[in-house]
C-alpha cells in the first residue's frame, strides 16, 4: 500500500517543488529524480502486487491488469525526463521559450505523470474521471508552451474537443451510478469498479449500454479514435517533443484502459441480453475505421511529428479492435502491444526531436541525410520505425501475430481489411522516411548532442520482449487476460 | 539436442551471428571485416553445408526446442531431409561468398558506406535464412522469414547515396512486408483448424477444399511474391542490382530459394493435399514467369539487373516443375510427381550454383573495371581470363546446355512432362505441352540472353577506357567462382549421384523416393524405365572430351606453327575499331521485334544542339503501368479525399462528435 | 554394352563424318543441274576441306583463345549428337546415353560456341550473324522440340532407336500427329542447317549472311572443321526425318546382310531428301530476315498442333 | 400516476427543469454576448434550485451543499468571470447573428425529442419523482454541444461547454440524488480550473489571430493539395 501511495503521490510532490524552483539546471535534474523515484516506488508496488495479487484500499486497486501499465507509466515517465533534460534546455536556449515557461514544464510534466498514475491505479470511476479530466488540463497548458499561433491553435482544439469529450464521458459516469443504484447495497459504492463488476449481470442492459456509449465517445476523444481524433495530430505535432514521447506512449494508453474496464462492466451487464457482445463490436467498429484512416493519413503528411502521431492512432485503432474482437489469443496480444506500442513510440518521438534539431525543422521534405550527418540517431530511427512497422525480432511482431492469428480465428473475414491496413500504413511511414534517414546530407548539417541512451533502452526492452516474454511479465499478461475475457492462454 | 545435424546447423546459426557481430566494431578497424567477418560468414556456410549433408543422408528428423518465443509456444526446430536439402543450397553458395567476398569488400573500405551494416546485416541475413529452413512452428519461421527481409532490406539500401537504390529497398521492403503478411494469413488458416501453431499441429490439420485453396492462395501469394514470381516480380530486378554482388548472389541465389523452401514446406508438407486447380495455377504462372523473365533479361544491357530478370525465370522454371509435381500427384502417379518435384529442388540447387557464380563474374567486373553496363564493356577474356572461364561456365550451366548442370534438371523436366499421356484429363493433356513448348522456347531464349550477355562482355575488344584497363581480380575472388563453378560441372556430369543425395526429401515429404529414376547406378539417369529415357551425363561428357581430343590431336598439333596472327579480314573492310561492334541492344533488337508487344518500349531518335542525333531506347517492364501504378493511384486518391477530415475547423470537429454520439445511441437503443 | 555394339556405335560415328560431305556435294550437285549448270563434282566437299586443312591457318589479332577452342567443340559437339540418330541400324548403344533431347542439347552447345567464336574476334558481321542466328534458333528449337515430343509421346521414349523400333514395329498408321510433326520437322530443319529460304549458304552477301558471317574470320583447318560441322549437321537432320518417319529399311539387327541393306536404304533416302532439298532450293527465293519469324512460328505451330492433335485425337482414342 | 398527482414540490421541479431548458434554448440563439452570459447564470440558478428541491424532497443532506456549490460557481463566478473577460476583450458590445436560426432551432427540438425517445426505457423505479428530468438534462447535454458546432466565437463556445456542464449536474442530481460528495468537489475542481484556463487561452488566441472567431483558426489543415 505504502509503495501504492508513493508511486502516485511522488509526482505531485514533485509538481510542487519544481512549481517553485526558479533555477533551470536544478529544475531539470529534480525532475529526473521524481521521475526515478516514482518509477522505483512503481517497482516496489509491482513485486507487491506479484506476491499478493492485488493491492487494495483507499479507493485504489492495482490488480494485475493495470499494474504493468503503471510500470510502464512510471518507467516511461523516467526516461523521457531524461531525454527532455538536455532537450528543454536545447529549446530554452534557442529562445523558444523562457524560463517561466520551463517551470510551467516541469511542474505540468509531474502533475500530468501524477495523474496518469491516478487515472490507473485508482478504483472509482469518479476519480478515473477526474484524473483524464486533469491530465487534459495539465497538458494543455504544454501543447501552446512555444506560443506560436499553431501551437496556441493546436491547444485550443485539444482543449475543447477534449472537454466535450470527456465531460460526455462524465455523463456515461452519471448513468453508470445511476444504473447501480438500484443493484448496489450500499449505492454510494455506485462508482467503485470492483463492486460495479461484482454486480455487472445485474445491472440494468438498456442504462449500460447507453452509458457504455457516452463512456466510448467520451474518452475514445482522448484514445484518439476516428472521427473524434483531429486534436491529437495537432497537439503531438506543436507541443515539445517530451510532450508527444508521453502523449503518445501513455496517454492514449491510459484512455484505452479506461475503456476496456468498462467494458468489462457493460459485457457482464449485456451477457444476458439480446445483443451480448455490443461492446464489443462497437469497438471494433472503431477501431477498424481509426486503423485503416490513419493509415492512408501517413500518406500525405508534411510534418513528422504528425506522421508518427498518426501512427499511433492507428495503433491505438488496432489495440481497439483487439480488445473488441475479444478472445484470450486477441486481448494478450493486445495488451503486449500496449507496452510494446508505448515503449517504441516513445523512443520514436525521442529520436524524432533530435532529428528535428539536426535538421532544424520538422518538416519531413527538410530533414535530410541523418545517417550521414549522425548515424547513430538516423540507425535509431530507421530501426525505430522498423519496429512499430511490425518487423521481428521486435516486440510489435509478436503481437501484431497473435492478433492477426486470432482474427483469422475468429472474424477471416476483417484480417483482408487488416492487411490491406497494414501495408498502407507501412508505406505511407518509410516513403516518407526513406528520404530522411538515407541519402546524402545537406550542406552545413551538424550533428547535435543528443542523448540516445533512452532510445536504446526502449528499443533493447522491445527486442527482448520480441524474443522472449519474461516469466513474470507473461504471467501478468495471462492474469490480466483472465480478468478481461475469463480464459487464459497458459 | 545431441543430433550431429542439429549441432552443426546450430554452430552455423552461431558463426554467422558472431560474424555479424564481430563487423560490428569495424567502425574501428574496417580491414576486420575482411580478416574476420567474412571467413567467419564462410565458415557458417560450411557448418550449414554439413548440417545439410548429415540430414540428407541420415535421413530422419531431429527436433529441439530454444528457451525463446511465446510463453505457451517456445521456438521449435526441427531438422529433415528438406531443410537439409536447402541448408545445403545455403551453405555452398555462402561458403563461396566467404571465399569471395574479403576480396570484393575491400573496395568499400575507403567508401563512405557504413561497413558494421554491411557486415552485420550480411551475417544477420544469413542466420535468419539458416533458421527459416530449421523453423518448426509458425512463428519461429514468420520471425526468422521477416527478419530475412528486413536484413536483405538493409544491404540492398547500401548505397543509399543513389536514388534508385534508395527506391528500389523501399519497393523491395514493402512488397516483402505484404508477402510475409499474406504467408502469416496463410498459416493462420491452418493454424484455426489444427488448432496449435506448432507445424505439427498443422500437418494434422484437414481443411476443408475451400479453406486449404485459401491457405494454398495466400501462402502462394506470399511466397510467389518473395520468389519473384510475374506479376509479383517488379522489386526483385530493381533491388537484387541495388545490392553489392556478394550480396545479390545471396539474394538471387539462396533467398528465393528459401522462398521455395517455403512454399514446398507450407504446401507439399503443411497441406499436404493436391489438387489439380492448384497444380494448373502454379503451372500457368511458372510458365508466365519463365518467359516473361527470360525476355525481359534480354532487353536488358544492366548485368546485373540481367541476372536478376533471369532468377525470375529460373523460379519460373522452378514453379513450372512444382506445378507438375502437384498435377501428377493429385491423379495419383506418385513416380512422375516424385519426377518433377526432384527436377525442381535439383533445379533450385543448380540456380543456386551458377546464378551465384554469374553475380560473382559481374562483382568481379564491377570491381576491377567500375562497370555494369553491358555496352560499355568488351574483352575482358583477355584482361581478365580466370572470371572469363568460370563465367564461361556459369553461362553454358544456365543455358541448360550439357554436359552441365542446368541441362540435367531442365532433362528430367522435360521427361516428367512428356508423360502427360498417363493423365485421364483432357485439358491437361493438352496444357501440359504447352506449358513444355513454353519452357523449350525459354531455354532457347536464355541460351541466346547468355550468347549475348558473354559474347557482349567478354569477347570483342572493349568499348570503354576504364574496361581497357581492368586487371584480373584478387585470387580468393577467383577461388569463390572456381569452387561454384567446378560444382556446376560436377552436378552435370554425375547427376545420379547427386539424385541419390537428394533422394531422401522426396521420401520423407511424399513418402516415396526417385528408386526408378537411379535404377541404373551412378552412371544412368532413367527416369520413367531404361526403355523409356535414359541419359548418361558422364559417358556423353567423356566421349565429348575423347572426339574433341581426337580432332585436336588429329589437326592441332601437328599444325600450329601454321598458325598466323593477322588484322580481321571482316569482308576486307577498313579494320574494325570497337564501336562498329554490335552492343547488346543490338544484338537483342530482332527478338525485340518479334516479342514487341511484351515491353513498354520507348525509342526516339533526338537532335543533340551539337547536330549529332542521339537515338534514346528505354524499355520498361508493363505490369508496372497494368498493376502497380493504378494501385499507388488508388491509395493516393483515397488518401486525398480522406483527408478532408482534418479541415481544420474546429466546429466541424465537434459536428464530428456529436453526429458519432447520436448514431451510436441510435445504434443501441 | 558388349563389343559388337561399341563397334556398331563406332561405325556409325566414322559412317556420318565420312557421308556428310558427300549429302552435301550432292545437293549441289542436284542443285547445279536443276539450274542447268555441270557444277561440280559430287566429291568436291572433300577437297574442299583437305585444301582448307593444309593451308595456313590465320587469327586476328583481337581474337582470344576462345576463338581457337571453338571449332573443336562445334564439331565435336554436333558429331556426338549424330552417334545418337540412328542412321543404319536401331541397335544403338549411344542412343541410350544420349536421348533426343540431349541431341538437341548438343546441337545447341555447337550453336552456343559458333554464335560465341563469330562475336570473339569484334567485327560488326560477326555480332550481325551471331544475334540472328540465336534468333531463328531461338524460335526453331522449341519447334524442334515440339515435333520430336510427338514422336516421344506416340512412342513413349524419348529414345531415338526405340522411337524407330515403335515405329516398325506399328506398321504404316496414318497419324495426323505425324503429318504435322514432320512438316513442322522439315522447316526447322532448314532453318537449323541454314539452307533457303532462311539462309544461303553460298552466299557471302554481306547483309543477308547468317551462317557465313559467323565463321567469317576463320580460316585454314578452323574453316575445315566449321564447314563439316554444318554438313554433319545437314545429315544428322536429314537422317532424324528419314529414318524416324519412314523408317523403312532401316536394320534391327547387327547382322552385316542387313547393316548392307540399312545402309543402302539410308543412302537412298537421304538421297531423295538432298534432291528435294535442292529442288525447293531452287524454286524458292531466300526471305528478308524479319519474314523469318513467320516462317519458323509456322513450323511452332505445326508442332504444337501435332503435339496437341496425338494428345486429343489419338491417346483418347 | 399523472403531473396532477404530484406534490406541489416536485410540480415545481419540474418546472423549474423546463425552464432550465427554456435557457439553454435561449442561450442557443441569444445573439449578444452578454445577455448569453445572464442565460447562462440563470441556468445555473435553475440547476441549483431543482438541487435544492430534490434535496428537500428526498432527504439526502448533502445535496444542499452541492446546491450551494452550483450556485456559487455556475450562477455567480463563472458568469462573473466571464463578464470581466468579455470587458477586458472589450466584447461586452459584441453580437454575433446566428446563421440559419429556423434550421438550428428545430436541431435543438429535434435533440430534445430524441432525447426524450432515448430517456423513455431508463425510466424505472427509483426517485420517481426526478427520473423525467434525465431526458431534460441529456437535452441540455446535447444543446450545448449544438451551441459549440453553431457558434463561431470562442466565448460562445466556452458558454456551451459550461451549459453541457450543467446538464451533467442535473442528471447527476435528478437521476441518482448526487453523485458522492468527493467527486462532485473533482469535477468542481476541473470546471473551474478549465474556466481559467479558457480566460487563458481567449487572451493567447486573440494575440495570434487579433479576434476570437474559432473559423479563423484554421492553419493546421491537411486539406490543400500538398506542393510535394
Amino acid at each position: 500500500m505504502t509503495a501504492l501511495l508513493l508511486a502516485v503521490f511522488t509526482p505531485l510532490a514533485g509538481a510542487g517543488v519544481l512549481a517553485l524552483t526558479r533555477s533551470l539546471g536544478l529544475a531539470g535534474w529534480i525532475n529526473v529524480i521524481v521521475s526515478a523515484a516514482t518509477f522505483a516506488a512503481s517497482i516496489a508496488l509491482a513485486r507487491d502486487v506479484a506476491a499478493a495479487g492485488e493491492v487494495a484500499g483507499m479507493t485504489f486497486r492495482v490488480d494485475a491488469f493495470n499494474v504493468y501499465l503503471l510500470a510502464l507509466t512510471a518507467f516511461v515517465g523516467m526516461t523521457t525526463s531524461i531525454f527532455s533534460r538536455p532537450y528543454m534546455r536545447h529549446v530554452c536556449q534557442t529562445g523558444r521559450t523562457n524560463a517561466r515557461g520551463m517551470r510551467l514544464y516541469h511542474s505540468m510534466y509531474q502533475t500530468f505523470m501524477f495523474t496518469m498514475l491516478l487515472a490507473l491505479s485508482t478504483d472509482n470511476l469518479g476519480v478515473l474521471w477526474v484524473a483524464v479530466e486533469g491530465a487534459t488540463l495539465a497538458t494543455v497548458l504544454l501543447v501552446s508552451l512555444y506560443r506560436t499561433p499553431e501551437a496556441v491553435e493546436a491547444a485550443w482544439k485539444y482543449f475543447i474537443l477534449c472537454g466535450v469529450g470527456i465531460a460526455l464521458a462524465l455523463f456515461g459516469t452519471v448513468l453508470t451510478y445511476f444504473a447501480a443504484q438500484s443493484v448496489l447495497a450500499d449505492p454510494a459504492e455506485g462508482l467503485t469498479w470492483s463492486a460495479l463488476y461484482t454486480a455487472a449481470p445485474k445491472l440494468e442492459p438498456s442504462i449500460m449500454s447507453l452509458a457504455f456509449v457516452f463512456l466510448l465517445v467520451g474518452y475514445g476523444t482522448k484514445i484518439g479514435l476516428v472521427p473524434m481524433h483531429q486534436w491529437l495530430p495537432d497537439a503531438h505535432s506543436e507541443g515539445p517533443t517530451p510532450m508527444s514521447a508521453v502523449l503518445s506512449g501513455l496517454l492514449l494508453n491510459v484512455a484505452l484502459y479506461a475503456v476496456v474496464r468498462l467494458k468489462m462492466l457493460v459485457d457482464g451487464s449485456l451477457a444476458a441480453s439480446a445483443s451480448p457482445h455490443m461492446a464489443g463490436r462497437l469497438l471494433m467498429g472503431f477501431g477498424l475505421l481509426s486503423f485503416l484512416v490513419a493509415g492512408l493519413f501517413l500518406h500525405r503528411q508534411r510534418d513528422i511529428k504528425r506522421m508518427f502521431s498518426y501512427s499511433s492512432i492507428e495503433h491505438m485503432g488496432l489495440m481497439t479492435f483487439a480488445f473488441g474482437l475479444g478472445g484470450p489469443l486477441a486481448t494478450f496480444g493486445a495488451l503486449l502491444h500496449m507496452l510494446v506500442h508505448s515503449l517504441t513510440k516513445s523512443a520514436i518521438f525521442v529520436t524524432v526531436g533530435h532529428a528535428a534539431h539536426i535538421a532544424g525543422t520538422q518538416s519531413i521534405n527538410n530533414i535530410r541525410g541523418l545517417i550521414r550527418t549522425q548515424p547513430a540517431v538516423g540507425w535509431s530511427l530507421l530501426i525505430a520505425v522498423a519496429a512499430i512497422a511490425g518487423f521481428p525480432p521486435f516486440g510489435i511482431f509478436t503481437s501484431e501475430f497473435l492478433l492477426l492469428t486470432a482474427t483469422m480465428k475468429l472474424q477471416p473475414w476483417f484480417t483482408v481489411a487488416l492487411l490491406l491496413g497494414l501495408a498502407v500504413a507501412f508505406a505511407g511511414l518509410f516513403r516518407h522516411l526513406h528520404p530522411m534517414v538515407y541519402g546524402p546530407a545537406p550542406e552545413g548539417q551538424k550533428p547535435v548532442p543528443a542523448n540516445m541512451i533512452p532510445v536504446a533502452v526502449h528499443l533493447g526492452l522491445v527486442l527482448w520482449l520480441g524474443l522472449s516474454i519474461p516469466g513474470f511479465l507473461a504471467r501478468w499478461l495471462d492474469r490480466a487476460t483472465e480478468l478481461i475475457t475469463g480464459g487464459h492462454l497458459l | 539436442m545431441t543430433h550431429t545435424g542439429l549441432n552443426a546447423a546450430a554452430l552455423a546459426v552461431a558463426l554467422a551471428l558472431v560474424s555479424s557481430f564481430v563487423s560490428l566494431f569495424t567502425v574501428w578497424s574496417p580491414r576486420l571485416l575482411r580478416v574476420a567477418a567474412m571467413p567467419l560468414f564462410g565458415l557458417a556456410g560450411l557448418a550449414a553445408l554439413a548440417a545439410g549433408l548429415v540430414a540428407l543422408a541420415q535421413a530422419d528428423v531431429a527436433t529441439a526446442e530454444l528457451p525463446l518465443g511465446l510463453p505457451w509456444l517456445p521456438w521449435r526446430v526441427r531438422l529433415d531431409a528438406l531443410s537439409g536439402f536447402f541448408l545445403c543450397v545455403i551453405g555452398v553458395v555462402s561458403a563461396a561468398v566467404g571465399l569471395y567476398g574479403p576480396g570484393y569488400v575491400r573496395g568499400f573500405e575507403s567508401g563512405r558506406d557504413s561497413l558494421p551494416a554491411l557486415g552485420g546485416f550480411t551475417g544477420l541475413f544469413l542466420a535468419s535464412m539458416l533458421m527459416v529452413t530449421l523453423a518448426d512452428d509458425a512463428f519461429f519461421f514468420m520471425v526468422s522469414w521477416e527478419m530475412m527481409s528486413l536484413s536483405s532490406y538493409f544491404l540492398v539500401a547500401f548505397h543509399h547515396d543513389i536514388a534508385a537504390n534508395r527506391r528500389a529497398a523501399f519497393m523491395y521492403l514493402l512488397m516483402a512486408h505484404i508477402g510475409g503478411m499474406a504467408i502469416l494469413l496463410g498459416f493462420g488458416v491452418l493454424a484455426s483448424f489444427g488448432d496449435g501453431l506448432a507445424f505439427d499441429a498443422m500437418r494434422g490439420a484437414e481443411p476443408p477444399f475451400g479453406w486449404a485453396s485459401a491457405a494454398f492462395a495466400l501462402s502462394f501469394i506470399g511466397f510467389g511474391m518473395k520468389a519473384g514470381l510475374v506479376p509479383l516480380h517488379a522489386w526483385l530486378p530493381e533491388a537484387h542490382p541495388a545490392a553489392p554482388s556478394h550480396i545479390s548472389a545471396l539474394m538471387s541465389g539462396v533467398m528465393l530459394k528459401v522462398a521455395v523452401y517455403g512454399f514446398i514446406r507450407f504446401f507439399f508438407d503443411l497441406i499436404g493435399q493436391f489438387h489439380w486447380q492448384w497444380g494448373v495455377a502454379v503451372l500457368a504462372v511458372g510458365g508466365v514467369s519463365a518467359l516473361a523473365g527470360v525476355l525481359y533479361a534480354l532487353m536488358q544491357h544492366d548485368l546485373k539487373r540481367l541476372l536478376a530478370y533471369s532468377s525470375v525465370e529460373n523460379i519460373g522454371v522452378i514453379f513450372i516443375a512444382l506445378g507438375l509435381a502437384i498435377l501428377f500427384l493429385s491423379a495419383g502417379h506418385a513416380t512422375l510427381g516424385t519426377v518433377a518435384f526432384a527436377a525442381a529442388l535439383y533445379h533450385a540447387l543448380n540456380h543456386a550454383l551458377f546464378k551465384g557464380l554469374l553475380f560473382f563474374g559481374a562483382g568481379a567486373i564491377l570491381h576491377s573495371a567500375h562497370e555494369s553496363n553491358l555496352d560499355q564493356m568488351g574483352g575482358l577474356l583477355r584482361r581478365m581470363p580466370w572470371t572469363g572461364y568460370f563465367s564461361l561456365v556459369g553461362c553454358l550451366s544456365i543455358s541448360a546446355l550439357p554436359p552441365f548442370n542446368g541441362f540435367v534438371s531442365e532433362w528430367l523436366l522435360f521427361q516428367s512432362a512428356l508423360q502427360v499421356w498417363r493423365l485421364d484429363s483432357g485439358v491437361l493433356r493438352t496444357l501440359i505441352p504447352i506449358s513444355a513448348a513454353a519452357l523449350a522456347l525459354t531455354g532457347a531464349l536464355a541460351a541466346a540472353c547468355f550468347v549475348k550477355v558473354y559474347g557482349v562482355a567478354f569477347l570483342g575488344q572493349a568499348r570503354s577506357r576504364h574496361v581497357r584497363r581492368a586487371r584480373p581480380v584478387p585470387y580468393s575472388m577467383r577461388a569463390g567462382q572456381g569452387m561454384l563453378a567446378v560444382l556446376c560441372l560436377a552436378l552435370g556430369v554425375f547427376p545420379a549421384t547427386f539424385l541419390g543425395l537428394i533422394n531422401a526429401v522426396p521420401q520423407q515429404i511424399l513418402g516415396r523416393g526417385l528408386n526408378q529414376t537411379l535404377a541404373g547406378g551412378w552412371l544412368w539417369l532413367t527416369p520413367v524405365r531404361p526403355d523409356v529415357a535414359s541419359y548418361s551425363a558422364p559417358l556423353v561428357a567423356l566421349t565429348l572430351i575423347m572426339l574433341a581430343g581426337l580432332a585436336v590431336w588429329l589437326l592441332g598439333r601437328r599444325s600450329v606453327f601454321r598458325t598466323r596472327r593477322c588484322d580481321a579480314w571482316d569482308c576486307g573492310f577498313a579494320p574494325p575499331t570497337p564501336r562498329m561492334q554490335y552492343t547488346a541492344t543490338a544484338f537483342a533488337q530482332p527478338i525485340r521485334r518479334v516479342f514487341g508487344l511484351l515491353f513498354h518500349i520507348e525509342e526516339s531518335v533526338e537532335n543533340q544542339d551539337d547536330g549529332k542525333p542521339r537515338h534514346r531506347l528505354d524499355i520498361s517492364d508493363r505490369t508496372w503501368g497494368l498493376l502497380y501504378l493504378p494501385v499507388a493511384r488508388v491509395v493516393e486518391g483515397a488518401a486525398r479525399r480522406i483527408s478532408y477530415l482534418q479541415s481544420g475547423n474546429v466546429r466541424v470537429y465537434l459536428g464530428w462528435t456529436l453526429v458519432t454520439l447520436l448514431a451510436l445511441l441510435w445504434i443501441v437503443s | 554394352m558388349n563389343l559388337t555394339a561399341l563397334t556398331l556405335a563406332l561405325l556409325q560415328l566414322s559412317l556420318y563424318v565420312a557421308l556428310a560431305p558427300l549429302l552435301a556435294g550432292w545437293v549441289r550437285k542436284v542443285k547445279a543441274r536443276l539450274q542447268n549448270r555441270r557444277g561440280a563434282s559430287v566429291l568436291q566437299p572433300y577437297r574442299d576441306i583437305y585444301k582448307l586443312l593444309v593451308k595456313e591457318t590465320l587469327v586476328a589479332h583481337t581474337a582470344s583463345p576462345l576463338f581457337r577452342a571453338a571449332p573443336y567443340v562445334v564439331f565435336s559437339a554436333t558429331w556426338l549428337a549424330t552417334s545418337a540418330v540412328p542412321l543404319v541400324s536401331t541397335g544403338l548403344p549411344a542412343a541410350m546415353i544420349a536421348d533426343v533431347i540431349v541431341v538437341a542439347g548438343l546441337l545447341a552447345l555447337a550453336r552456343f560456341f559458333l554464335t560465341l567464336a563469330g562475336m570473339d574476334v569484334g567485327t560488326a558481321f560477326g555480332g550481325m550473324g551471331a544475334s540472328r542466328e540465336m534468333f531463328i534458333s531461338a524460335l526453331a528449337e522449341p519447334a524442334m522440340l515440339m515435333a520430336v515430343f510427338t514422336l516421344a509421346m506416340t512412342a513413349h521414349s524419348t529414345n531415338m532407336a526405340s522411337v524407330v523400333e515403335y515405329q516398325l514395329a506399328e506398321g504404316t498408321i496414318l497419324r495426323p500427329s505425324f503429318l504435322f510433326a514432320l512438316s513442322g520437322l522439315i522447316l526447322v530443319a532448314i532453318a537449323e542447317t541454314g539452307r533457303i529460304p532462311v539462309d544461303n549458304p553460298a552466299t557471302h552477301l554481306e547483309l543477308t549472311m547468317i551462317h557465313e558471317a559467323m565463321i567469317l574470320e576463320y580460316s585454314g583447318r578452323h574453316l575445315a572443321l566449321m564447314e563439316w560441322a554444318a554438313q554433319l549437321k545437314l545429315m544428322l537432320y536429314g537422317a532424324l526425318i528419314a529414318n524416324v518417319f519412314l523408317p523403312w529399311g532401316i536394320a534391327q539387327g547387327s547382322g552385316a546382310g542387313e547393316l548392307a541393306s540399312g545402309l543402302a536404304a539410308a543412302v537412298v533416302k537421304l538421297g531423295l531428301l538432298g534432291a528435294a532439298l535442292a529442288a525447293s532450293e531452287t524454286a524458292l527465293a531466300k526471305m528478308r530476315l524479319f519474314r523469318i519469324p513467320d516462317f519458323l512460328n509456322l513450323a511452332l505451330l505445326l508442332a504444337l498442333l501435332g503435339l496437341l492433335s496425338y494428345v486429343i485425337l489419338e491417346v483418347g482414342a | 400516476m399523472s403531473f396532477e398527482s404530484l406534490p406541489v414540490l416536485e410540480q415545481l421541479m419540474l418546472a423549474m427543469a423546463a425552464m432550465a431548458l427554456f435557457t439553454s434554448f435561449v442561450l442557443l440563439e441569444q445573439e449578444r454576448l452578454v445577455a448569453a452570459i445572464h442565460a447562462f447564470a440563470w441556468q445555473g440558478a435553475l440547476v441549483s434550485a431543482v438541487t435544492t428541491l430534490v434535496a428537500a424532497s428526498s432527504g439526502l443532506r448533502h445535496l444542499y451543499f452541492s446546491a450551494l456549490l452550483t450556485f456559487a460557481l455556475k450562477a455567480l463566478l463563472i458568469p462573473w468571470m466571464l463578464h470581466r473577460l468579455s470587458r477586458r476583450l472589450e466584447l461586452d458590445r459584441y453580437a454575433e447573428p446566428l446563421r440559419r436560426p429556423a434550421l438550428v432551432t428545430m436541431a435543438a427540438v429535434a435533440l430534445v425529442i430524441f432525447s426524450y425517445w432515448l430517456a423513455l426505457p431508463i425510466m424505472h423505479e427509483n426517485l420517481i419523482f426526478t427520473r423525467n428530468i434525465v431526458a431534460v438534462s441529456l437535452a441540455v447535454v446535447l444543446i450545448g454541444l449544438l451551441m459549440m458546432v453553431v457558434r463561431q466565437q470562442a466565448v460562445a463556445q466556452v458558454l456551451g461547454f459550461m451549459s453541457m456542464e450543467n446538464g451533467l449536474f442535473l442528471a447527476a442530481v435528478s437521476a441518482t440524488g448526487g453523485m458522492p460528495l468527493l467527486i462532485e468537489l473533482g469535477v468542481a475542481f476541473d470546471v473551474l480550473v478549465a474556466m481559467v484556463l479558457f480566460g487563458i487561452f481567449f487572451f493567447h488566441i486573440r494575440e495570434s489571430i487579433d479576434s476570437l472567431d474559432v473559423d479563423r483558426l484554421n492553419r493546421l489543415t491537411e486539406t490543400e493539395e500538398d506542393t510535394r
